[in-house]
C-alpha cells in the first residue's frame, strides 16, 4: 500500500519536472511557432548552474540559504535564453519551419559541448539541499521532504504560469500574439518584445526544472538530449502550444512510465512513443491543441 | 437545357446568411455574370458549387446528376472547374508546367512516374497553344511567381480552363489590376472561353465590364437573388440600381 | 568483522583459491625505471604513431577521461626514457568514442589507412569492440583494447584473433566476482533483486551474477528486475519497486553518473538499510566521483579489475608508485580505465623490447604479436597475463566493501573486506567451446559454470 | 537536360570512376560511404524538397534496410548482396507503405513529429528485443561473408579489405548513378510535377482534381525505398548494425545533408551528403569538440546560406551571367 503511495509521489515529482520543461517548450511554440530542439539543453544548463553554485557556496552558507540558488539558476538560464533569442533565433521567424528546427538542432549540438567545456565530465550534485530537509515516514517508508516540497513548487509554478498567461496584461498580449502575429503587430503590440520575453520565460521554466531536479539526482552530460524526446512526447500528447496540454501530458507520461516500470518494463519507452503517435493520429493537434 | 441547377441552397455563417435559399440555373453555352456588393454571397455560392464549402441544406445538380455531396475531383470530372479571386498558382513551377499540370490531371496522367513530363509532346503542344491563346506564349519558360499581376490573373484562368470543363467559374478575374489590363484580360478570357464553347460564370464588380461581356447577369444581395436577366433588363432594374449602383431612380 | 566469521569466509573462498583482505607479491614492473637491456640492431628514430579512441564527451567521459590520462602518463614516461627502444617516441592520435560506432569505424580506418598508425589502443564501450575488433583484423592493425570487455568480442565477433588483444578482464567476470563477494559477505542472502542499465553489459552482469550465486548459495531466487535506460538519472520508481520486492541482496550494474544518481536516491529511500547491495562498477568510474554520503558496507565493484588502494602499498610497490605518479600528474586517483590504458602501452613496450632482443632492429608486427601471446607483466593491478588462445588479458578479479576512511574525501575499500579471486577460477579454461560450438549459452563462461561448478549444498 | 548539363554529368561520372585508381583505399571507402548516404539524401529530398514534407524519422528506413541485411545473414545464411537488396527494398517498402498511410495525413510540424515518434518506436524494438537484434551489441555483417553479382565475386584471402573496397565502390557507384537517374526522372515526370504542385499550392492542386494524400503517400513510399537501399549498402561498410542507426539524431543527420547541399535543388542533397561525410570524419578526427564544430557549421549554414552550397553556387553563377549579359548589351 505504502508502495503505491510512494510510486504516486514519484510520478508526481517526475510530472512536475516534465510539466515545467514541456510548458516552456509549448509556450515557445504557441507564441512564436518554433519547435525548440535545444530546449532540453536549457534544462541541463539549469541543473549544472544550480549544482555548480551550490557546490561553490556550499561551505560558506547554511543549507537553508542554498535554496536561493535554485531560482537564481533558473533566472540565469532565462537570461541566457534572452541572449540566444535576440541573436540566433530572431532571424528565423519568417523562415520555413525546417530552418527553425535546424538552427535549434545546431544550438543543441553547441550547448552540449559548451556544458562539457565549462563543467567537465564528472557528474555534479547538490544533495545538501535534500538532506537539509530530511525525510518523512510514509507507512514506515522514508521519503524525502524535498521531493514533496518540489511537487508543491510544480503546482505553484503551474498556477503561476496560468495566472500569468490568463490574468495579466502581458498574458493578454502574449495570447494575442500567439493568435495572430500580424493582427497583434497591427494593434501596436511590440511583437519582438513579446517573442524575446516568451522565449526567456520558456527557458526559465526549463532551467527551473533542471535546478529542482539536480539535488535529487545529478547533473550529467547528455541529460538535455535525454529529456528532449520525452518532452516532445508530452507536448504531442497534450497539444503543441497548450499549457493545459503540457500539464495533462506530463501527468499521463509520468504515470505511464511509473506503471510500465512497475509491471511491464520491456514496453516502457515503446509505450511512450506509441501513445504519442496514436494521439497524433486521432487528434493531430493533441488533446488540448488548438486547430492550426 | 440547364447545365447546372441548385435547389434552395443554404449556407449560414452564424448570423450571416451568406447563401440563403438560392435556386440558381446555368444554361449551356452562356457567359453569365454574378454580381453583388461585397458579402452578397457570390463567392460563397461558387465555393458551394465547387465543393470548397459544403452547404447547410439544399441540393446541386449537374444535368440531372445530384452532386451535392460529391468530392472535389468528382465534380471536376463532372465538368466543373474554377479559378480563384486571390491568384492561386504553383509559384515555383514554370508557366508551362502550371498549365501542363491541368492537362495531365484532366487526362489522368499525373500518376505517370517513369516518363519525362516535357517529353509528352501532345500535352506540351496543347499547353503552348493554350498559353498563346491567353497571350502568355512568350512567358512559358518563366516561373509563375515572376509574372506581372495581370499575367498571373490570366494564367490562373488558363490553369482552370485547361481542364476543359463544361462549366467554368471565374472568381473576379480582373480584381486588383489596372483598368487597361481589365479590358485586355476580359477580351482574352471571353474570346477564349466563347471560342472553346465553354459555359462560364464570372464574379465581377465592375458593371461596365459586366454589361459589356455577359449574355446574362444574376444579381445577389444578402444571400438571395435580387435579379436575373439579360444586361439591358438589369440595367433598367431599379432595385439593382438602388442596392448595387447606389443610385436612386 | 570478528575473527571466526573471517575464518569461515576464508574457508568458503578456498574453493576458488581466492583470498580475503590480502594478496599480491612483490616484483619489479611497469613504470619503474629499472635497467633496460640495450637495444640490438639499428632502430629508426621516427616516432611510432598510436591511435586511441575513448569517450572524451558524453556521460561516459567519466570512464574515458581517466583512460586517456593513463595513456598520456605512460606515453610521457616512455618518451622521457627516449621512447621505445630508446629511439622511437610515441605520438598519439586521440578520437572521441562518443561520436558513435559508425564514426568510430570510419575513424579507425582513417587512423590506419591515412595516418598509418602502428598500434591502436583504447575503446570502452562493449558495443564498440565487437565493431572495431573485426575492422582492426581486416586492417592488420595491432590493437590493444583496454576495455570494451564484452565476452562477445572473442567469443563471437573475432573468434580467432590475430591482431587484436584486450588487457582488462572479461565482462562475465564482473557478475561472477560480485556473486562471490556477495556470497562471501552475506551467506544468508536468498532473495535477489537486480537493477541494471538496459544494454548488453547490464544483461551480462545479471545473467552471470544470478547463475554464479545460484551455484554458491542454495535456493536463491530473483524477486525483482529493473532495467533503466542507460544514462537515465531518475531511478525512484525502480527503487520503490525494489523496496516492494523485499530482497536480501540487490545487484547493481549501474555506473558513472547513473550510479551516482542511483545511490543518492536509494539513500533517501532507505534502501541501503533494508538490503545488502552488490555493485559491479560503484568504484569503477573515477574513484572521487562517489561522494562522502555513500554508505559503508556496499560491495563496491571495480569491473573486476583494479582499485588504486589494492594491491596495498607495502605488498605491491608498483601500484604505490603508479598511484603517486598518476596523482602527481593529474591531481586525481587512477581508475581501472587509467590502469588499463597505462598498462596497454607498457605491454606493447615490453613486447617490442623482447622481440628486439631476439631479432634486433625494429620488430615486425608478427614478432610483437608472438611476444604478446602468453606475455605476462607486473601491472599496478597485480600480475597480468595474456592468454595465447584468445588474446584476452587476465588478472586477479577483486572487489570489496565500501568504507569511509580518513585521508580520502570519498569512500574506499575496507581493507579487511577485499576479496581477490584468481581469474582462472571464474573464467572458462583455454579452448572451452565458444557459444554456438555445442552450446548456446550467451558466453563460454556461462556454459562452463553451468557444466563444472558444483551446485551449492543446501545448508 | 541541356547539352552542357549532360557534359557536366558525364565528366563527374568519369572522375568518380577514376577515384579508386587515383586516391587509394582509404579515400575510396570514405567516398563509398558518401555515395550510399547520397542515395539516402536523394530519397529524403523527394519528400522535403519536392513534396514539402520534413521527415524527422528517416533513420527508420536506413535502419530497416540495414537490419534486414543483418537478419537475413544471421538467420537465413544469405550472403548474396543482390538478395539483400531484394529483401531490404521489400521490407523498407513495406514499412514506408505502412508509416506512409499514417503520416501523410498530416503536414508541417505534425508530420515531422509523427515521423520522429514512429521511428523511435522502431528504435526501442531494435533496442529491447536483444535476443533477436543483439540489442546494443548489434548484428555483424562482415564483408568477408558477402558475395557480389550472384556469387561471382567474394573476398577471401589476405588483402581482402582493399579488394572489397575497390569492387564495392564500383558496385555502389553504379547503383548511385542508377538511383540518381531514376530520381531525376521521377521529379521531372508528371508525377514529380504534381508533387511540386502540391508543395506549392495544395488547394489549387486539389481543384485540378488531384487526390493529394495519394501522391504524398506514393512520394513517402519512394522516399522510404531509396533511404532503405542506402541502409542496405551502408551496413557492409560498417560491418555491424546497432540501434544507433535508428536513433533520431541519425534522422537529424539526413536533414543536415539536404540543408547543407540545398534542398530546393536536385543535386543539393547529393553534394550535401558527400560533404557531410567528410565533414564528420574530419571533425571527429581533428577535435574532440566535433559536436560544437558541426553545430556551428549548421547554424552558420541555415543563417547565412539557406539555399545550401549548391543553391548558393547557382545563384552566384546566375548573377555573374546577368552581369556579363549587361556588359555585352
Amino acid at each position: 500500500m505504502e508502495i503505491v503511495a510512494l510510486q504516486i509521489l514519484n510520478s508526481l515529482f517526475y510530472a512536475a519536472v516534465l510539466f515545467l520543461i514541456a510548458a516552456g517548450l509549448s509556450l515557445i511554440f504557441g507564441v512564436m511557432g518554433i519547435v525548440n530542439m535545444a530546449h532540453g539543453m536549457f534544462y541541463a544548463l539549469g541543473a549544472y548552474v544550480a549544482a555548480w553554485s551550490v557546490g561553490v557556496a556550499g561551505s560558506a552558507l547554511a543549507p537553508a540559504a542554498l535554496f536561493i540558488f535554485l531560482p537564481l539558476a533558473a533566472v540565469a538560464v532565462g537570461v541566457i535564453g534572452l541572449a540566444i533569442e535576440s541573436t540566433l533565433i530572431r532571424p528565423f521567424y519568417r523562415r520555413p519551419e525546417e530552418y527553425q528546427l535546424l538552427v535549434t538542432f545546431g544550438l543543441l549540438l553547441v550547448l552540449e559541448d559548451v556544458i562539457r567545456l565549462v563543467w567537465g565530465g564528472t557528474p555534479l550534485t547538490a544533495s545538501a539541499l535534500v538532506d537539509s530537509l530530511g525525510l518523512v515516514q510514509i507507512g514506515g517508508l522514508p521519503y524525502p521532504v524535498y521531493n514533496i516540497l518540489m511537487i508543491g513548487v510544480g503546482v505553484i509554478a503551474a498556477a503561476g504560469i496560468w495566472a500569468f498567461v490568463y490574468r495579466t496584461k502581458f498574458g493578454v498580449l502574449l495570447r494575442a500574439t500567439a493568435q495572430d502575429r500580424r493582427m497583434a503587430a497591427a494593434l501596436g503590440i511590440d511583437v519582438g518584445r513579446i517573442y524575446v520575453l516568451a522565449f526567456g520565460l520558456g527557458c526559465f521554466m526549463a532551467g527551473l526544472a533542471g535546478a529542482i531536479v539536480v539535488p535529487t539526482q545529478a547533473a550529467v552530460l547528455g541529460m538535455g538530449v535525454e529529456v528532449l524526446v520525452i518532452a516532445f512526447v508530452v507536448v504531442v500528447i497534450g497539444g503543441l502550444g497548450s499549457l493545459e496540454g503540457a500539464l495533462v501530458g506530463a501527468l499521463i507520461v509520468s504515470a505511464l512510465r511509473t506503471i510500465t516500470i512497475q509491471f511491464w518494463e520491456e514496453i516502457e519507452l515503446a509505450a511512450l512513443y506509441l501513445i504519442a503517435a496514436i494521439v497524433l493520429l486521432i487528434r493531430p493537434t493533441g488533446l488540448f491543441g488548438r486547430k492550426t | 437545357m440547364s447545365l447546372l441547377r441548385t435547389e434552395n441552397l443554404k449556407k449560414h455563417f452564424g448570423e450571416t446568411r451568406a447563401v440563403d435559399g438560392v435556386d440558381f440555373t446555368v444554361n449551356e453555352g452562356e457567359f453569365l455574370s454574378l454580381v453583388g456588393t461585397n458579402g452578397a454571397g457570390k463567392t460563397t455560392l461558387v465555393n458551394l458549387i465547387s465543393a470548397f464549402l459544403s452547404p447547410d441544406s439544399g441540393r446541386i445538380f449537374v444535368g440531372d446528376r445530384d452532386i451535392t455531396h460529391a468530392s472535389v475531383d468528382e465534380r471536376i470530372r463532372a465538368g466543373i472547374a474554377r479559378s480563384f479571386q486571390l491568384v492561386n498558382l504553383f509559384d515555383d513551377l514554370s508557366v508551362l508546367d502550371n498549365v501542363a499540370l491541368s492537362i495531365f490531371a484532366r487526362e489522368g496522367k499525373t500518376k505517370r512516374i517513369f516518363a519525362l513530363a516535357e517529353r509528352d509532346a501532345a500535352v506540351t503542344r496543347e499547353a503552348l497553344d493554350l498559353l498563346a491563346e491567353f497571350g502568355l506564349g512568350g512567358k512559358s519558360g518563366a516561373r509563375a511567381r515572376d509574372l506581372a499581376q495581370g499575367e498571373r490573373k490570366l494564367l490562373d484562368v488558363a490553369v482552370a480552363y485547361a481542364l476543359r470543363p463544361k462549366l467554368l467559374f471565374l472568381d473576379e478575374p480582373t480584381s486588383g489590376v489596372s483598368t487597361r489590363d481589365k479590358a485586355q484580360i476580359m477580351d482574352t478570357v471571353s474570346s477564349v472561353v466563347r471560342g472553346g464553347g465553354i459555359t462560364a460564370v464570372v464574379i465581377e464588380h465592375d458593371m461596365d465590364v459586366v454589361f459589356k461581356y455577359s449574355d446574362r447577369v444574376v444579381v445577389m444581395h444578402e444571400g438571395r437573388f435580387l435579379a436575373d436577366g439579360p444586361p439591358d433588363e438589369i440595367r433598367r432594374n431599379s432595385d439593382v440600381a438602388k442596392y448595387l449602383l447606389g443610385t436612386d431612380v | 568483522m570478528d575473527k571466526e566469521k573471517l575464518e569461515e569466509r576464508r574457508g568458503f573462498l578456498k574453493q576458488f583459491g581466492a583470498t580475503l583482505g590480502a594478496a599480491g607479491l612483490g616484483a619489479a614492473g611497469v613504470g619503474s625505471a629499472h635497467a633496460q637491456a640495450k637495444p640490438k640492431g639499428n632502430i629508426p628514430d621516427r616516432p611510432v604513431k598510436v591511435g586511441h579512441i575513448t569517450f572524451l564527451t558524453g556521460p561516459a567521459e567519466l570512464l574515458g577521461g581517466p583512460g586517456q590520462r593513463g595513456h598520456i602518463l605512460a606515453q610521457e614516461e616512455i618518451n622521457a626514457q627516449g621512447g621505445l627502444l630508446g629511439k622511437r617516441k610515441i605520438e598519439t592520435i586521440f578520437a572521441d568514442e562518443a561520436a558513435g560506432t559508425d564514426a568510430n569505424v570510419k575513424e579507425l580506418r582513417r587512423m590506419k589507412l591515412s595516418e598509418n598508425i602502428g598500434l591502436f589502443t583504447g575503446v570502452i564501450s562493449s558495443g564498440n569492440t565487437p565493431a572495431l575488433g573485426p575492422v582492426a583484423e581486416e586492417l592488420k592493425l595491432l590493437t590493444l583494447f583496454n576495455d570494451g570487455c564484452t565476452d562477445f568480442l572473442f567469443d563471437k565477433a573475432v573468434p580467432n584473433p590475430k591482431y587484436t588483444f584486450r588487457v582488462t578482464n572479461i565482462q562475465s567476470a564482473d557478475g561472477i566476482t560480485a556473486a562471490i563477494g556477495a556470497a562471501t559477505h552475506w551467506p544468508k542472502a536468498r532473495r535477489v533483486a537486480s537493477i541494471q542499465p538496459d544494454y548488453s553489459y547490464g544483461r551480462n552482469v545479471f545473467e552471470h551474477f544470478v547463475l554464479a550465486l545460484g551455484k554458491l548459495l542454495p535456493g536463491t531466487e530473483v524477486v525483482s528486475e529493473s532495467w533503466p535506460k542507460l544514462f537515465s538519472t531518475d531511478f525512484t520508481p525502480h527503487i520503490t519497486k525494489i523496496l516492494a520486492a523485499k530482497p536480501d541482496v540487490l545487484v547493481v550494474g549501474l555506473w558513472g553518473g547513473d550510479y551516482v544518481a542511483f545511490y543518492k536516491q536509494a539513500l533517501r529511500y532507505g534502501l541501503f538499510d533494508k538490503m545488502k547491495v552488490a555493485t559491479t562498477l560503484a568504484f569503477g568510474g573515477s574513484p572521487q566521483a562517489i561522494g562522502k554520503d555513500h554508505p559503508d558496507g556496499v560491495l563496491a565493484g571495480v569491473h573486476a579489475n583494479y582499485h588504486f588502494l589494492y594491491p596495498s602499498a607495502e605488498r605491491w610497490p608498483i601500484n604505490k608508485s603508479f598511484v603517486e605518479r598518476y596523482h602527481k600528474r593529474w591531481k586525481e586517483y587512477p581508475s581501472f580505465e587509467a590502469d588499463g590504458a597505462y598498462v596497454a602501452l607498457y605491454l606493447y613496450k615490453q613486447a617490442v623490447e623482447k622481440a628486439n632482443q631476439l631479432l634486433g632492429g625494429w620488430p615486425e608486427d608478427e614478432a610483437i604479436i608472438a611476444m604478446l601471446e602468453g606475455a605476462g607483466i607486473n601491472s599496478p593491478a597485480g600480475y597480468l597475463y595474456i592468454r595465447a588462445d584468445n588474446h584476452q588479458g587476465y588478472k586477479d578479479a577483486v572487489t570489496g566493501l565500501s568504507k569511509r576512511l580518513p585521508g580520502y574525501d570519498f569512500p574506499v575499500w575496507d581493507p579487511a573486506s577485499i576479496v581477490s579471486i584468481p581469474i582462472r577460477s571464474i573464467t572458462a579454461p583455454p579452448n572451452w567451446p565458444k557459444p554456438g560450438q555445442g552450446h548456446n549459452e550467451s558466453t563460454a563462461a556461462a556454459d562452463w559454470i553451468k557444466k563444472t561448478w558444483p551446485a551449492a549444498r543446501s545448508a | 537536360m541541356s547539352r552542357r548539363a549532360a557534359a557536366l554529368v558525364a565528366g563527374v561520372v568519369i572522375v568518380l570512376a577514376l577515384v579508386p585508381v587515383v586516391l587509394g583505399t582509404y579515400q575510396t571507402q570514405l567516398l563509398t560511404y558518401g555515395l550510399t548516404l547520397a542515395i539516402a539524401a536523394l530519397g529524403f529530398n523527394l519528400l522535403l524538397g519536392y513534396t514539402g514534407l520534413l521527415s524527422f524519422g528517416h533513420s527508420a528506413f536506413l535502419g530497416t534496410g540495414a537490419y534486414t541485411v543483418a537478419l537475413m545473414m544471421r538467420y537465413l545464411g544469405v550472403s548474396s548482396l543482390e538478395l539483400f537488396i531484394l529483401g531490404g527494398v521489400v521490407s523498407s517498402a513495406a514499412l514506408a507503405a505502412l508509416l506512409g498511410v499514417v503520416c501523410v495525413r498530416h503536414t508541417r510540424i505534425f508530420f515531422a513529429i509523427l515521423t520522429l515518434a514512429l521511428s523511435q518506436v522502431l528504435w526501442t524494438l531494435a533496442y529491447k528485443f536483444f535476443w533477436i537484434t543483439g540489442g546494443t551489441d548489434g548484428l555483424r555483417v562482415p564483408f568477408s561473408q558477402l558475395t557480389l553479382l550472384g556469387g561471382l565475386i567474394n573476398f577471401p584471402g589476405a588483402d581482402a579489405f582493399a579488394r572489397f573496397i575497390t569492387y564495392y565502390y564500383y558496385y555502389v557507384l553504379v547503383l548511385f548513378c542508377v538511383c540518381t537517374a531514376l530520381m531525376w526522372l521521377i521529379v521531372n515526370s508528371p508525377f514529380g510535377k504534381t508533387l511540386q504542385a502540391i508543395r506549392d499550392n495544395e488547394t489549387r492542386a486539389r481543384f485540378l482534381g488531384v487526390r493529394i494524400w495519394r501522391y504524398r503517400w506514393l512520394a513517402f513510399l519512394v522516399s522510404g525505398i531509396f533511404t532503405g537501399l542506402a541502409g542496405i549498402l551502408w551496413v557492409p561498410l560498417n560491418g555491424l548494425v546497432t540501434p544507433d542507426v535508428l536513433y533520431w539524431p541519425q534522422s537529424g543527420k539526413i536533414v543536415f545533408f539536404a540543408v547543407l547541399g540545398g534542398f530546393r535543388n536536385f543535386a543539393g542533397p547529393i553534394v550535401g551528403a558527400v560533404i557531410f561525410n567528410y565533414l564528420e570524419v574530419y571533425a571527429v578526427a581533428v577535435t574532440q569538440y566535433w559536436q560544437i564544430t558541426l553545430g556551428v557549421i549548421l547554424i552558420v549554414l541555415v543563417t547565412f546560406l539557406p539555399a545550401g552550397i549548391v543553391g548558393t553556387a547557382e545563384r552566384l553563377r546566375a548573377r555573374l551571367k546577368k552581369k556579363r549579359a549587361e556588359q555585352f548589351s
